[in-house]
């Protein structure tokens, strides 16, 4: 889509908007509308705009597959990490109290960690599920 | 062990090795000959059978000399025992070769199918 | 750490499944693997032996008590099916590694000990959950990580075979989750025992019998229950031999604990049994799962086939128990929950083995197989006659039980039914020993033994088979501990 | 007694060292392990231990009683001889297999008989099966091969009531225990009764003995002899002593035989025969249920293993040397095999209930109990049967064999431990029937005494026997008797081998060469069934082909509708 000079300028200006809105439904999301997967969604379109305008190739360059593949894992250990680490605080499992003085910051902050784990595996998975539809190849490119 | 040699399929059907005519007592020497025996003469089953039917005899004359206790009824008959077994062995005979009419298959009967 | 042991059985392997993702290498992410599931092992022996004399044990996450919060809660019943899961999880995947490497291209190995993690994951996660919403999700994790597992096989047949499973057990899920949002509708609450107090009150709605419906027509999905079956044969057939091990020894046997945990503690077994009459449709259909599914395996060519439609069989003897709705019945297919798991993860380990060196588990690949695999077709042979139900094997002690059972209930006609099935299954049995012990080998093509990594798991189980078969002890007194649970009885 | 172990455990522990030991220390074993385990049961204590509660049932592993001590004295003395006369085989004839399953089989034995509930008997009660039918497969033969599955259907099928009829007792009587059981029109009492029945070789459940026994290994038959139909008549007189019916059953079973002994032309076969005829006997001792009766069951049945064991082992000897067991092909053997023949005539003259020898012993005590019922009718019949034994294993068995017409085969005795072991049998043989209440009558389960040697009956049964003989005399001298002839005669098994496979069909290659129009009705409807089944749940039937997504679906829609409706019509 090299000669569409509209569509990439449009996307060149939309896609930084779309990450951030990514960003904003996410941390939105421990007391409004909106969380991780909601987020994950976004971020990952984002990619795939970018992937759709200028290329696959071009965007495995951006995103090589095997990030997506660690992004997918990195989040479940970031939600279970959470977890353990209330665990290890004398609490129970994801009873995020412990993660402050302040049991309300902690609520805060262990809601935000958890959904950030939400939101990297969820992208990780649906820019890899894109990937792996799209570009026919293994995921280690 | 010679037992092994006895299975020889040559031997099976009783023939003896080749070898020279050998005489009446050459079993002595030649264990391999046949040697006479008891009852391949006839005289001697005849002697058998005649010391059977006298001792066939005495069985049931003995009854007239032994008290004989007396457990059901027929017993008291004269020979009951005597009789009955002749007569049941007899019949079994009998009616056994008759269900042989009825009975009797080919020995690979049930091998074909 | 006891105290959070709930949680734990199901958050290790949960950590244990990215990063088994992460690592690229095969030896390291099975061994990963390993570590979970007998982690999973020692975790569910720690919560039975708790849960033993009777004790429930309730964990809620995140510090929220229970009707508000998810709750996770381990008594008998589900303490036995986690372990049954757990167990056939720690033998099953130390067997995976040659046979994996055999039958799964190298670079996505890491990526199906991560799927099979996961799977385990989700499997323990449906047992030992209060929450019928958490259910749900966990049935997702087990059963997309199962499609995939599927997937993998070496037939280009694994492929459709995942996908139509893929099909029918996103249907059930979606009838599960179905039947759940109606529950919630009518009381406004996920949590079991919360479900099981409010329900009695919305009773006489509409909403609930559909509710009871859909969720019915899911668990028979999901359990593969005659004639919603279709999908298990070729999903058995083509997987990778260890995913069918594994699989065919849990998946079903977790559906039907989703079953037994709806219909008695949730729902009630008067609401089930009595208003709804459901062992009007479970016996009935039972019965024709052993009948004919057997008959179907008879005339299998394939032996992994053969074992699979004998597996919705022995399902149907485990619904047949429930459909009893007494304790002696519930404690019969409890207990052949478990002993199915130990017949049939050891038939299909023996099958693996098969692969492994023949390459193909035709019933006429087996020829000679008798000699030239004597360890492998022996333990089929033990694994065989428990299927059977042979005296000194599970099998039996399952066929005794629910004969039994099925006396007690009057039905004398059940019993003998049962022991037809146990006839059939003496001759699919019969017919790959046969051609196995009796039917001379092709010349020539250098068989041999399967490895000792594969022969040690599969011997594990079959000495489990004698074992529990000869000393039942155990296995009755759980079993019979959870069916009083679940029927309400206290003892 | 030094050690408190249930009796199986040993035999099962030399089975298993057997099948992994070569040579002499293997034949060490075969012969130590029966005398250590016969010796280590005498003064053993009465009473039931080893007990085991599993689901609220007990299963008591070891009961040491009268009645069952007496078989476990038997069957060891029976392991021992066979284990003696079997010694000698090569790997060649499949020793490792007949060794070690042999230990096996007389484990298995030991363990039905002094199992103490209906489910340890009926897991000893299918190993029996087990273990025994690689001493028919042993032969090696395709026909010995079919036979034996034959043998295992049935005695699997046997098991099969067992059980049944344990768990329906186990529902009435709240108990599994192996007591007396009686026929109280119970199914469950019937259903054992026809398990042992089979075992037992009642008339019409007779026919797998005189098919597979004839089948087996020269030496596997003497095994086979002792155990299975002896733990039957066990298992019948701990549960149906007294049963009137067994009195007529043990009747018929005395008399039939015979005649189709008398026509048969494979020497075993005619052994085979006569093996029903005793059991018949002990049957009808069982049946009468008085303790002289039962005494003389149990008494006969010991005898009997020793004695058909000794005349199995002279025909063993005769296959093993000359390949041959037609009464057709043989005779004359005495001239090359004195002393086989000489020890052939000690077991027939045993059997034949000859005084002095160990049949009149017992045999005498059935019939004598039978008078003291005032049963006449059977006790004709059973006299009628005594000498019809005699014409046809007393006579005909050595007369074949050893004498008549020389077949011209020419061989030796066998080897020396054969030799040993069938002259320990005849040498049992004349003590016990000599001295039978210095040795047989002290180990008898019931009291009371009995006393065989009075002048009647030692005059009369002599009368009997020698005047059996004289028709033999007869009928040979008027060429009435039947010659033997290369031939079978049919027997039940006509149903199941000839007329089942071309009635039924359904199976194999049978169906397309058997014209659908000669069958009846109901065969042709159950070939229906048969066929409508196979559609279904074969290959591509409807029940057994992938089916489409889509048609899954339609089921689960139908399905959801069929339950909903369902439910809401509650």
């Amino acid at each position: 889509m090299d000669d569409q000079i509209i569509l990439r300028l449009a996307a060149k200006t939309l896609i930084p908007f779309i990450l951030v809105f990514a960003l904003y439904v996410q941390f939105h999301g421990d007391y409004g509308p909106g969380g991780g997967f909601q987020a994950g969604v976004i971020f990952a379109a984002g990619f795939v705009l970018y992937a759709l305008v200028f290329g696959l190739r071009r965007t495995v360059q951006v995103m090589p597959p095997w990030v997506t593949l660690a992004c997918g894992a990195a989040g479940v250990l970031l939600y279970a990490g959470v977890g353990v680490v209330t665990m290890a605080l004398g609490s129970e499992y994801l009873n995020y109290n412990v993660l402050a003085h302040d049991p309300e910051h902690g609520q805060h902050y262990g809601i935000l960690l958890v959904e950030l784990g939400v939101l990297i595996t969820v992208f990780g998975v649906m820019l890899g599920m894109f990937y792996a539809f799209a570009g026919r190849r293994s995921l280690d490119g | 062990m010679s037992h092994d040699e006895s299975l020889h399929p040559d031997r099976m059907d009783g023939s003896r090795p080749e070898g020279p005519p050998l005489g009446p007592y050459a079993w002595w020497s030649h264990p391999a000959a046949e040697r006479p025996r008891i009852w391949d003469d006839p005289a001697n089953v005849r002697k058998l059978l005649i010391g059977f039917y006298i001792a066939c005899a005495v069985l049931v004359l003995l009854e007239l000399v032994v008290d004989r206790h007396e457990y059901h009824p027929w017993e008291a008959i004269f020979g009951f025992h005597a009789w009955y077994g002749f007569a049941a062995c007899w019949m079994l005979v009998v009616i056994a070769k008759q269900m042989r009419r009825v009975l009797m298959r080919s020995e690979d009967y049930y091998d074909v199918d | 750490m006891s105290d959070h042991l709930p949680v734990l059985l199901v958050v290790v392997p949960l950590i244990a499944a990215p990063i088994a993702a992460l690592i690229r290498s095969v030896r390291l992410s099975w061994l990963i693997a390993c570590g979970a599931s007998w982690w999973a092992l020692y975790a569910a022996w720690g919560l039975l032996s708790r849960v033993r004399g009777g004790e429930v044990i309730s964990y809620a996450l995140g510090g929220w008590p229970a009707p508000y919060g998810i709750e996770y809660r381990v008594d008998a019943v589900n303490a036995w099916v986690i372990l049954i899961v757990a167990a056939i999880a720690s033998v099953a995947t130390p067997y995976a590694y040659q046979s994996v490497r055999r039958e799964v291209e190298s670079d996505r190995v890491s990526l199906f000990y991560s799927a099979w993690i996961l799977c385990l994951t989700g499997l323990l996660g449906i047992s030992v959950t209060g929450d019928v919403f958490n259910v749900f999700v966990f049935l997702e994790i087990s059963s997309l990580s199962a499609y995939a597992l599927i997937s993998l096989g070496q037939d280009r047949r694994a492929l459709t075979s995942a996908y139509q499973y893929l099909i029918m057990g996103s249907i059930g899920a979606t009838f599960i989750v179905i039947g759940i949002g109606l529950m919630y509708i009518m009381t406004g609450t996920l949590n079991m025992m919360d479900l099981s107090e409010r329900l009695p009150a919305v009773m006489d709605t509409r909403a609930i019998p559909v509710a009871f419906a859909f969720l019915t027509v899911g668990f028979s999905l999901k359990l593969a229950l005659f004639p919603l079956h279709l999908w298990l044969p070729n999903a058995y057939t083509f997987a990778p031999s260890a995913v069918t091990a594994f699989i065919a020894a849990t998946a079903t046997k977790v559906a039907v604990y989703m079953m037994l945990r709806f219909f008695f503690t949730v729902f009630g077994a008067a609401f089930a049994f009595d208003v709804m009459q459901v062992d009007l449709i479970l016996l009935p259909l039972a019965l024709v799962a052993i009948l004919s599914t057997s008959l179907v395996a008879i005339h299998q060519q394939n032996v992994k086939r053969l074992l699979a439609y004998s597996s919705v069989a022995q399902i149907g003897y485990m619904i047949l128990g429930v459909s009893l709705a007494s304790v002696a019945g519930l404690t019969a297919g409890l207990l052949h929950l478990f002993n199915h798991a130990l017949m049939k993860g050891a038939l299909f380990m023996a099958m693996g083995c098969v692969m492994y060196r023949v390459g193909s588990v035709r019933i006429d690949a087996m020829a000679g197989l008798g000699k030239k695999m004597p360890w492998t077709m022996a333990a089929f042979v033990v694994g065989g006659l428990s299927i059977i139900g042979v005296p000194l094997t599970v099998g039996f002690i399952s066929k005794w039980y629910l004969v039994q059972a099925a006396l007690a209930a009057g039905l004398w006609w059940v019993a003998a039914l049962v022991m037809v099935g146990s006839l059939m299954a003496v001759i699919y049995i019969w017919r790959v020993v046969e051609v196995a012990y009796l039917s001379p080998a092709p010349d020539g093509d250098g068989v041999a033994e399967a490895p000792l990594a594969m022969l040690i798991p599969l011997w594990v189980l079959v000495a489990a088979n004698v074992y529990f078969g000869v000393n039942a002890g155990l296995t009755t007194e759980v079993a019979t501990r959870a069916a009083e649970i679940l029927m309400g009885v206290t003892s | 007694m030094w050690i408190d172990l249930p009796p199986f455990i040993l035999l099962f522990v030399g089975g298993v060292l057997a099948a992994v030991t070569r040579g002499t220390l293997r034949k060490s074993i075969m012969l130590a392990v029966p005398i250590l385990g016969g010796l280590n049961l005498i003064g053993v204590e009465h009473g039931a231990r080893f007990q085991y509660e599993v689901a609220g049932q007990t299963l008591t592993l070891f009961r040491p009683d009268g009645l069952s001590l007496l078989f476990g004295y038997l069957f060891h003395l029976a392991a021992f001889i066979g284990n003696l006369f079997a010694l000698h085989l090569t790997d060649e004839e499949g020793a490792t297999l007949q060794h070690s399953s042999a230990l096996l089989y007389a484990g298995s034995a030991l363990g039905a008989v002094f199992a103490g509930d209906l489910i340890t008997m009926f897991v000893f009660w299918e190993l029996l099966a087990f273990t025994s039918v690689f001493l028919i497969w042993a032969r090696g033969t395709e026909r010995s091969y079919r036979t034996g599955f034959r043998y295992l259907v049935i005695h699997v099928l046997s098991g099969v009531l067992l059980l049944s009829g344990a768990i329906i007792r186990a529902q009435e009587t709240g108990s599994i225990e192996f007591g007396n059981i009686g026929l109280d029109g119970s199914l469950g009492a019937w259903l054992i009764l026809i398990s042992f029945g089979i075992k037992a070789a009642f008339p019409l459940a007779h026919n797998w003995l005189t098919d597979s026994y004839p089948e087996s290994t020269a030496t596997g038959a003497v095994f086979l002899s002792a155990f299975t139909t002896k733990v039957a008549i066990y298992g019948l007189a701990r549960g149906y002593a007294g049963t009137e019916m067994l009195v007529y059953i043990g009747a018929v079973m005395t008399a039939f035989p015979i005649f189709y002994a008398v026509i048969e032309n494979d020497l075993r076969r005619v052994l085979g025969y006569s093996m029903i005829n005793q059991i018949g006997f002990m049957v009808t001792g069982i049946g009468l249920g008085t303790a002289l009766g039962v005494n003389g069951a149990v008494a006969h049945a010991f005898n009997d293993v020793i004695f058909k064991g000794l005349l199995f082992m002279t025909m063993g000897s005769v296959l093993r040397q000359t390949g041959r067991i037609n009464g057709s092909d043989l005779g004359g053997l005495y001239k090359t095999m004195p002393w086989t023949a000489a020890f052939c005539i000690v077991g027939a003259a045993s059997i034949s209930a000859f005084p002095l020898f160990s049949g009149f012993a017992s045999k005498s005590m059935v019939m004598a109990a039978a008078l003291e019922e005032g049963h006449s009718i059977v006790w004709l019949v059973l006299l009628f049967a005594a000498a019809g034994v005699f014409h046809h294993a007393g006579i005909k068995i050595p007369f074949f064999a050893f004498y008549g017409h020389d077949s011209g085969i020419r061989t030796t005795d066998p080897p020396k431990n054969m030799l040993v072991a069938m002259g320990i049998s005849a040498v049992l043989c004349i003590v016990i029937g000599t001295f039978p209440e210095q040795t047989l009558y002290r180990i008898l389960p019931f009291e009371g005494g009995y006393h065989p040697y009075d002048v009647t009956h030692v005059l009369t049964q002599t009368q009997l026997l020698f005047f059996g003989a004289l028709a033999f005399v007869g009928l040979q001298k008027f060429h009435i008797y039947p010659a033997e002839l290369r031939s079978i005669n049919i027997d039940v098994e006509w149903l199941y081998r000839w007329v089942a496979p071309r009635i039924v069909g359904g199976v194999g290659s049978l169906v397309s060469r058997i014209d659908g129009a000669v069958r009846g009705t109901a065969v042709s409807a159950a070939r229906r069934v048969i066929a409508v089944g196979s559609r279904d749940h074969a290959g591509e039937g409807l029940l057994a082909r992938t089916w489409p997504t889509g048609s899954m679906l339609l089921w689960v829609a139908i399905l959801l509708v069929g339950y909903i409706t369902f439910y809401l019509a509650r």
